[in-house]
């Protein structure tokens, strides 16, 4: 009988420790959770199906800008230049479509690539040009990257893009907007990268200990160089996503919108010392700063208070994680 | 020109330096299949240095290497992995983040197909466990994060990745070192089943003992040199020391034993994380005690929790019969105490600081004025006796901890917490990776203190200096002291059943 | 355009302008260096114009003037981000000094030549109501917090709205940016879907705004600031339903025109009002022209 | 004879080793000569008095902030915080000087306070609430801080301060600007504490390696405390500078400065993984930003071009020190 007694606290246990796991797997949800359930207090505007639906769009670009700095991120680096990347793609694209009237197809591949170009420049600047940390290599292209999109109309906005470019920030799947399927594709897919594939190992593995992957035969130049043309690449598919919001590109498109994503991807567990961080981490990270500014707009904050209710409730958000972790440790 | 094709691999005439550092001058080496070919060396000759060439972490200035009897040229680690060659690296190289079986198979990943295909993770899970349980572990360990691991346990990880790499060399540089007896044999029996297999190994160990039983033949490197080749069994240990640094060795263990006095420190029911009930003991002055266990009995735990290095809920320690309070490490050394942590990496060094600052940096009050600025000649002088008394090489200060070979930083380690001019000092495996000679210097060390009226505990993984320098033995099981044994009585056969629990 | 300026002098030692602005990364600006670059073509003088990368970029602007003062130029014509912060640097300037756009309380400036921010928003926020009907709702999106032009905007357009009984349900701010303004007013529509009329801060935003306005399939007026190329255009097509113009290429052209006569001893009128034109369908032609002419 | 020339072989080594010590010392000081020589080549106004004394002036807001950067990013930390910390100091200076009319010295003790309060409120927020990562925290104070800087005045810019305040911003001892004169003092100050006193070595110590520095007794909480404080009161030092040169507080004061301030450390030669960098490489970081903002100004360049050119020149200026390091090396 004992011997039973003890099987059943075993699997007591057992349940126990998988819970955690799963509520730390979804630490920052609780922080979202939290958050959702104020606003819905606050505002009965706020849980209806139309203003989620204007969240998911809200949050569409900064969801996919974030995705691509988690690589960075997990690398113990960091990714200063995808809002000026962001601008320079879009301009490009515009000038080939809008202002050379090409079909919008190559209008894409050129968004796509010369983020990506971008991206592996940055890589290029910090394995072979062996610049101390990508703060500074992607300081750098963050200024070059916005000059030559301010030069390259002189400053000129471009609009009245093809509807086929627009389509991916416009339109909707009964009421899901087409942008929010494109992160929920996106992020399946880098989830899948990342755990199960070689390479998005290998990304873990730089962040936790450059020296051991390097030992253990990792070309780690090849890992960085694909992590930064990938968040290059990232920061063109989201300029594609605002021009088919605002039908419309600017050189000043994505002006600081590299804290958000870093934001994002850090409420979502990430460490800046790299090796710790998850996509869906991410994710809840982007919901969380789509949730908040829309609903300080719901609720007409003042502007000059929105700012400190951003920067309270960022902390928040963290701290709720920080508690839940210190707690399931304890227990 | 082509290398001797009954060789598997051959070196000649490779040189390194690190600025004006001239660490390998010219050697010579050459390894058969199915041979365990030993490294022996003072701290600093260049052992891990010359390793590194050969598996791509350093490239050589000069001189060839031969593999199979054709040349090679090996610029990075995955060239080397790729002729065959697995290293079990002397410091850890493990990703703490990934889990225990992903660390095993790093850098050689399984796959479901093709090269782009995705990972086979239950494959390679599978494989870890098989792996683990050869070296005697259990295979749960395999889904494990491995930061949540012990020392001895991240090391065992290591030599579990080379297992598995289907090598013709493998390269251990003091693989035994942070592992405790029954490991040790373990890996032992693994070596000779490798050798069995036909596979080379190239091993390199400050313990005689071992070279004594594993080794084919040994090759002594001094001042960059390499000084000669002998036959392991046919030649002796003596012989081997005398090649090694220039001069002969009287005594290994020089205890000294002192007139034993009043008790100096006692811990009461302090509870170790995990165990069924606390631990106590106490130490008197004029003795050295050990505390003997095998790897995770939860020794290091201990010496933390006594420390305050980890937050502890109950026990209480005395000083000369005083209860100190401890909640933090400063208050330990306040009260006296210096924990010489085992990891001397993670745990002791400022890698990126000169050899002075870290061996101060524990100490700083000491050398603070009334201007409350630091006098920093003092530091240097200080820094520099401490140096010259544990004989660190290179000895100048000016050099950073992290270009110190691993023997060397060890030293470092020490001279940090003789420095703070302790009560108490609680060594954590202090010898690990220390030449012979050094480790005599450690022994007179202790024997120093004692004398000197200071407490001394020694937490050790190795029988023989437990028996050779100890005054009493403790031994711990699971988080609990199972045998607590006057050096007379310890045995290793006593010692062993106390820590196995058979 | 400079070098031509020399060549026109043929040589003689040629007067040299520098004009300071806000920033040159955004149309309307760029309009202000097309009127001073056109003036100083004209004129045959040289003309340096610089600004900081961004409206934010307060300090640099600061130094730049500090660093055009080095080189001594003949005249400084200065557009000030933050008016206060330029009066210590321009009240040691041994050269006329001339303001453009935005104001500053500086004893020895040579002339103001603008249109206050706040008049365009209140010639905004007229227009905006002329639309509507009393007691109708509207919004404001405003720019970033504490940036002096498109405040005194809103204050502009806050009084008109007020004084024409229209009500003001949301203000709102989205930094200047096209994107976030759309979100922004996704998320007042949200709650509010019965207003009938927006004022944005500037034409960039105007433009987001509109965006979302035109997602709902919902008539309501948008009414801009700045008088850009795309705004006039969205006009033309019938989408915006007016902006206010400041004439900033005029600003910079007789900035610089003016700045030649005070370096001439000629006499300059301490206040010169540039054209505030409203912008709505009907005239909207004729502006797209002119723009289309300026910017080439 | 062969055991002197031996000696001299020795002696030549010695000396050509601490030829190379200064060379490593001083790295970025190449970069920074370099910039001069190719400016003083492009413009004959550059290397004149006058010019050299208005980059002085330029250059020494960002020097102050640059150098209470430095020790969080000693500590492998960072500090976002900083711009709004000087906008905030100021702007509560002015009400208290300007609007209330109290006594100029009262209001320089509050705009120091300030900047200090809310740095000490960053080191509480990551030592005592174990948020993740100082980027976090310092972001969310970030916010918080121009949050209120601009709801205290309602976002308008205060003007006409008294002289006291003004003297260090404006005034002059000789040709040299006070302010220039305040960073040499306070850079020497920086060294002393840095290099010759517990907690300026503790600072490198956790940076190195947190846990060997907390079992070598050293108490990281009031270590960061310290540290975070420090910065933020070198916020609030910049400020006063700032104030003294423009004569007026506005809320959006020190926008994106943190990013100056930062890549004037990491130019510097100091390491975002910590442990790394010293004052005086701080101090050059920081000169070469001012000389190459003020270079370009002469030049003319268009602003499209200047950010193009910045961010290609602060890539090069640590390209060169990394070339040197691998020279250094080789030798
Ligand atoms: N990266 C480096 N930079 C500078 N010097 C180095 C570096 N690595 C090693 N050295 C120096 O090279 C010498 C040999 O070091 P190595 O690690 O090979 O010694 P070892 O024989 O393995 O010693 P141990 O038994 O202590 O492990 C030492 O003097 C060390 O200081
Ligand atoms: N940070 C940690 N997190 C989780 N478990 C740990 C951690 N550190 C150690 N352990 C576990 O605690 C147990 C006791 O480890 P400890 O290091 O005290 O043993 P030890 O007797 O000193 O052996 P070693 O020779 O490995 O140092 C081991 O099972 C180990 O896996
Ligand atoms: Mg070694
Ligand atoms: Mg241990």
């Amino acid at each position: 009988m004992s011997q039973v007694a003890v099987q059943t606290k075993n699997e007591a246990v057992e349940k126990n420790r998988a819970f955690k796991r799963i509520i730390s797997k979804f630490g920052p949800l609780i922080g979202l959770i939290l958050l959702t359930a104020v606003l819905t207090i606050l505002s009965p505007k706020f849980l209806t199906i139309n203003n989620v639906m204007n969240i998911a769009r809200q949050s569409s670009i900064n969801a996919l800008l974030a995705i691509g700095m988690l690589l960075p991120i997990l690398t113990a680096g960091i990714d200063l230049s995808v809002g000026s990347l962001l601008a320079l793609s879009i301009m490009m694209m515009g000038i080939v479509t809008v202002n050379m009237g090409m079909h919008p197809l190559l209008g894409i591949l050129v968004c796509l690539s010369v983020g990506a170009a971008f991206g592996w420049l940055n890589g290029i600047l910090l394995t072979k040009l062996r610049l101390p940390h990508p703060f500074i290599s992607t300081l750098g292209t963050m200024n070059i990257a916005r000059g030559i999109a301010l030069i390259v109309t002189g400053a000129a906005p471009i609009a009245g893009f093809p509807y086929m470019i627009q389509f991916l920030g416009r339109e909707f799947v009964g009421p899901i907007p087409v942008s929010f399927l494109l992160v929920i594709v996106v992020y399946v897919f880098f989830h899948i990268f990342l755990t199960r594939t070689q390479t998005g190992r290998y990304i873990y593995a730089i962040g936790g200990n450059p020296e051991a992957a390097r030992l253990s035969g990792i070309n780690i130049d090849r890992v960085l160089i694909i992590v930064y043309t990938i968040s290059g690449f990232m920061a063109g598919l989201a300029g594609l996503v605002m021009v088919g919001r605002v039908n419309s590109a600017f050189p000043l498109a994505g002006l600081s919108y590299e804290l958000d994503a870093i934001a994002a991807v850090i409420i979502g567990g990430a460490s800046f010392l790299g090796g710790v961080g998850t996509v869906w981490g991410t994710l809840i990270g982007a919901l969380i700063i789509a949730v908040l500014r829309n609903g300080l707009n719901l609720l007409n904050v003042s502007a000059d208070f929105q700012m400190t209710v951003i920067g309270a409730v960022i902390i928040a958000a963290v701290f709720v994680d920080v508690l839940r972790q210190r707690k399931s440790k304890k227990a | 020109m082509v290398g001797h094709a009954e060789n598997l691999l051959e070196m000649k005439g490779i040189k390194k330096s690190f600025n004006q550092n001239h660490v390998l001058k010219g050697i010579d080496l050459d390894i058969k299949a199915g041979e365990v070919h030993v490294l022996l060396g003072e701290n600093g000759a260049g052992k891990s240095t010359l390793i590194k060439i050969l598996t791509g972490a350093y490239q050589k200035d000069a001189g060839e290497i031969y593999w199979e009897g054709r040349a090679v040229h090996l610029q990075t680690p995955a060239d080397a992995m790729r002729l065959g060659i697995a290293t079990i690296y002397q410091e850890l190289n493990v990703i703490p983040q990934l889990k225990v079986y992903e660390n095993i198979f790093l850098g050689r990943e399984l796959k479901r197909g093709g090269k782009m295909s995705m990972l086979d993770h239950k494959t390679m899970r599978e494989e870890a466990k098989r792996c683990l349980e050869m070296l005697g572990q259990s295979p749960d360990l395999a889904d494990m994060q491995l930061g949540k691991l012990g020392m001895g346990q991240q090391q065992l990880v290591e030599i579990a990745k080379a297992l598995t790499l289907d090598a013709k060399l493998i390269i251990m540089d003091e693989p035994t070192s942070s592992l405790s007896v029954q490991e040790v044999h373990q890996l032992y029996k693994c070596v000779e089943q490798l050798k069995e297999k036909g596979i080379a190994i190239l091993f390199i160990s400050h313990k005689l003992e071992e070279i004594k039983r594993l080794g084919d033949r040994i090759t002594i490197l001094r001042d960059g040199f390499k000084i000669e080749t002998l036959p392991v069994k046919t030649t002796d240990t003596d012989d081997w020391i005398e090649l090694m640094v220039g001069r002969s060795l009287d005594e290994k263990f020089p205890k000294q034993t002192f007139t034993l006095g009043r008790e100096g420190f006692r811990v009461e029911n302090l509870e170790v994380a995990g165990a069924s009930e606390p631990v106590s003991f106490r130490v008197r002055y004029g003795e050295i005690v050990g505390i003997s266990g095998l790897v995770g009995a939860g020794r290091t735990e201990l010496a933390r929790a006594i420390f305050g290095a980890d937050p502890r809920r109950n026990g209480k320690i005395f000083i000369d019969g005083k209860e100190v309070k401890i909640k933090s490490p400063r208050d330990a050394i306040d009260a006296g105490i210096a924990f010489i942590t085992e990891d001397r990496k993670g745990e002791g060094l400022l890698l990126d600081q000169k050899l002075d600052f870290n061996i101060t940096m524990a100490n700083m009050k000491k050398f603070t004025k009334k201007s409350r600025l630091i006098n920093l000649n003092e530091i240097r002088e200080e820094a520099k006796r401490f140096i010259r008394e544990l004989k660190i090489r290179p000895d100048h200060i000016e050099l950073k901890a992290r270009n110190l070979s691993g023997g060397n930083q060890q030293k470092v380690v020490i001279a940090k917490w003789l420095c703070t001019k302790a009560k108490v000092f609680i060594f954590d495996e202090p010898t690990r990776g220390i030449d012979v000679g050094a480790k005599v210097e450690v022994y007179r060390l202790m024997n120093q203190l004692v004398e000197n009226g200071a407490i001394v505990i020694m937490i050790s993984s190795e029988l023989p200096e437990i028996l050779g320098m100890c005054d009493r033995v403790l031994v711990m099981r699971e988080g609990r002291i199972t045998a607590d044994l006057p050096i007379k009585e310890a045995t290793q056969e006593r010692i062993m059943k106390a820590a196995t629990g058979g | 355009g400079c070098n031509s300026g020399q060549e026109a002098n043929g040589g003689e030692n040629t007067e040299r302008v520098a004009v300071v602005l806000k920033t040159l990364s955004s149309p309307y600006w760029k309009y202000v260096e097309a009127g001073a670059k056109a003036a100083g073509k004209e004129l045959g003088i040289d003309v340096t114009v610089v600004g900081p990368n961004s409206e934010s970029e307060v300090m640099q602007q600061v130094n730049m003037i500090e660093d055009q003062l080095s080189q001594s130029p003949g005249a400084l014509v200065v557009s000030p981000t933050q008016p206060d912060t330029v009066v210590p640097v321009l009240e040691g300037a041994n050269v006329p000094v001339l303001l453009i756009d935005t104001d500053a309380d500086l004893k020895n400036k040579t002339s103001f030549i603008g249109t206050e921010n706040y008049e365009a928003g209140y010639e905004g926020g007229k227009l905006l109501a002329s639309m509507l009907q009393k007691g109708d709702k509207a919004a404001i999106v405003s720019g970033a917090l504490g940036n002096t032009a498109t405040d005194e905007r809103v204050k502009g357009a806050k009084a008109a709205l007020k004084e024409a009984g229209i009500e003001v349900v949301a203000e709102q701010p989205a930094d200047s940016d096209k994107t976030k303004a759309m979100s922004v007013m996704e998320n007042i529509l949200q709650k509010n879907n019965d207003i009938k009329g927006v004022f944005a801060a500037n034409d960039d935003m105007a433009l987001g705004v509109l965006r979302a306005v035109e997602a709902k399939g919902l008539d309501v007026k948008v009414i801009g600031t700045d008088g850009t190329l795309e705004a006039v255009e969205s006009i033309l097509a019938g989408k915006l339903a007016g902006t206010i113009a400041q004439s900033p290429y005029d600003m910079g052209y007789e900035g610089v025109k003016n700045a030649l006569a005070a370096i001439k001893g000629k006499k300059v009128e301490k206040r010169i009002k540039s054209r505030v034109e409203v912008i709505t369908k009907e005239n909207a032609q004729e502006k797209l022209e002119f723009l289309k002419k300026i910017v080439e």
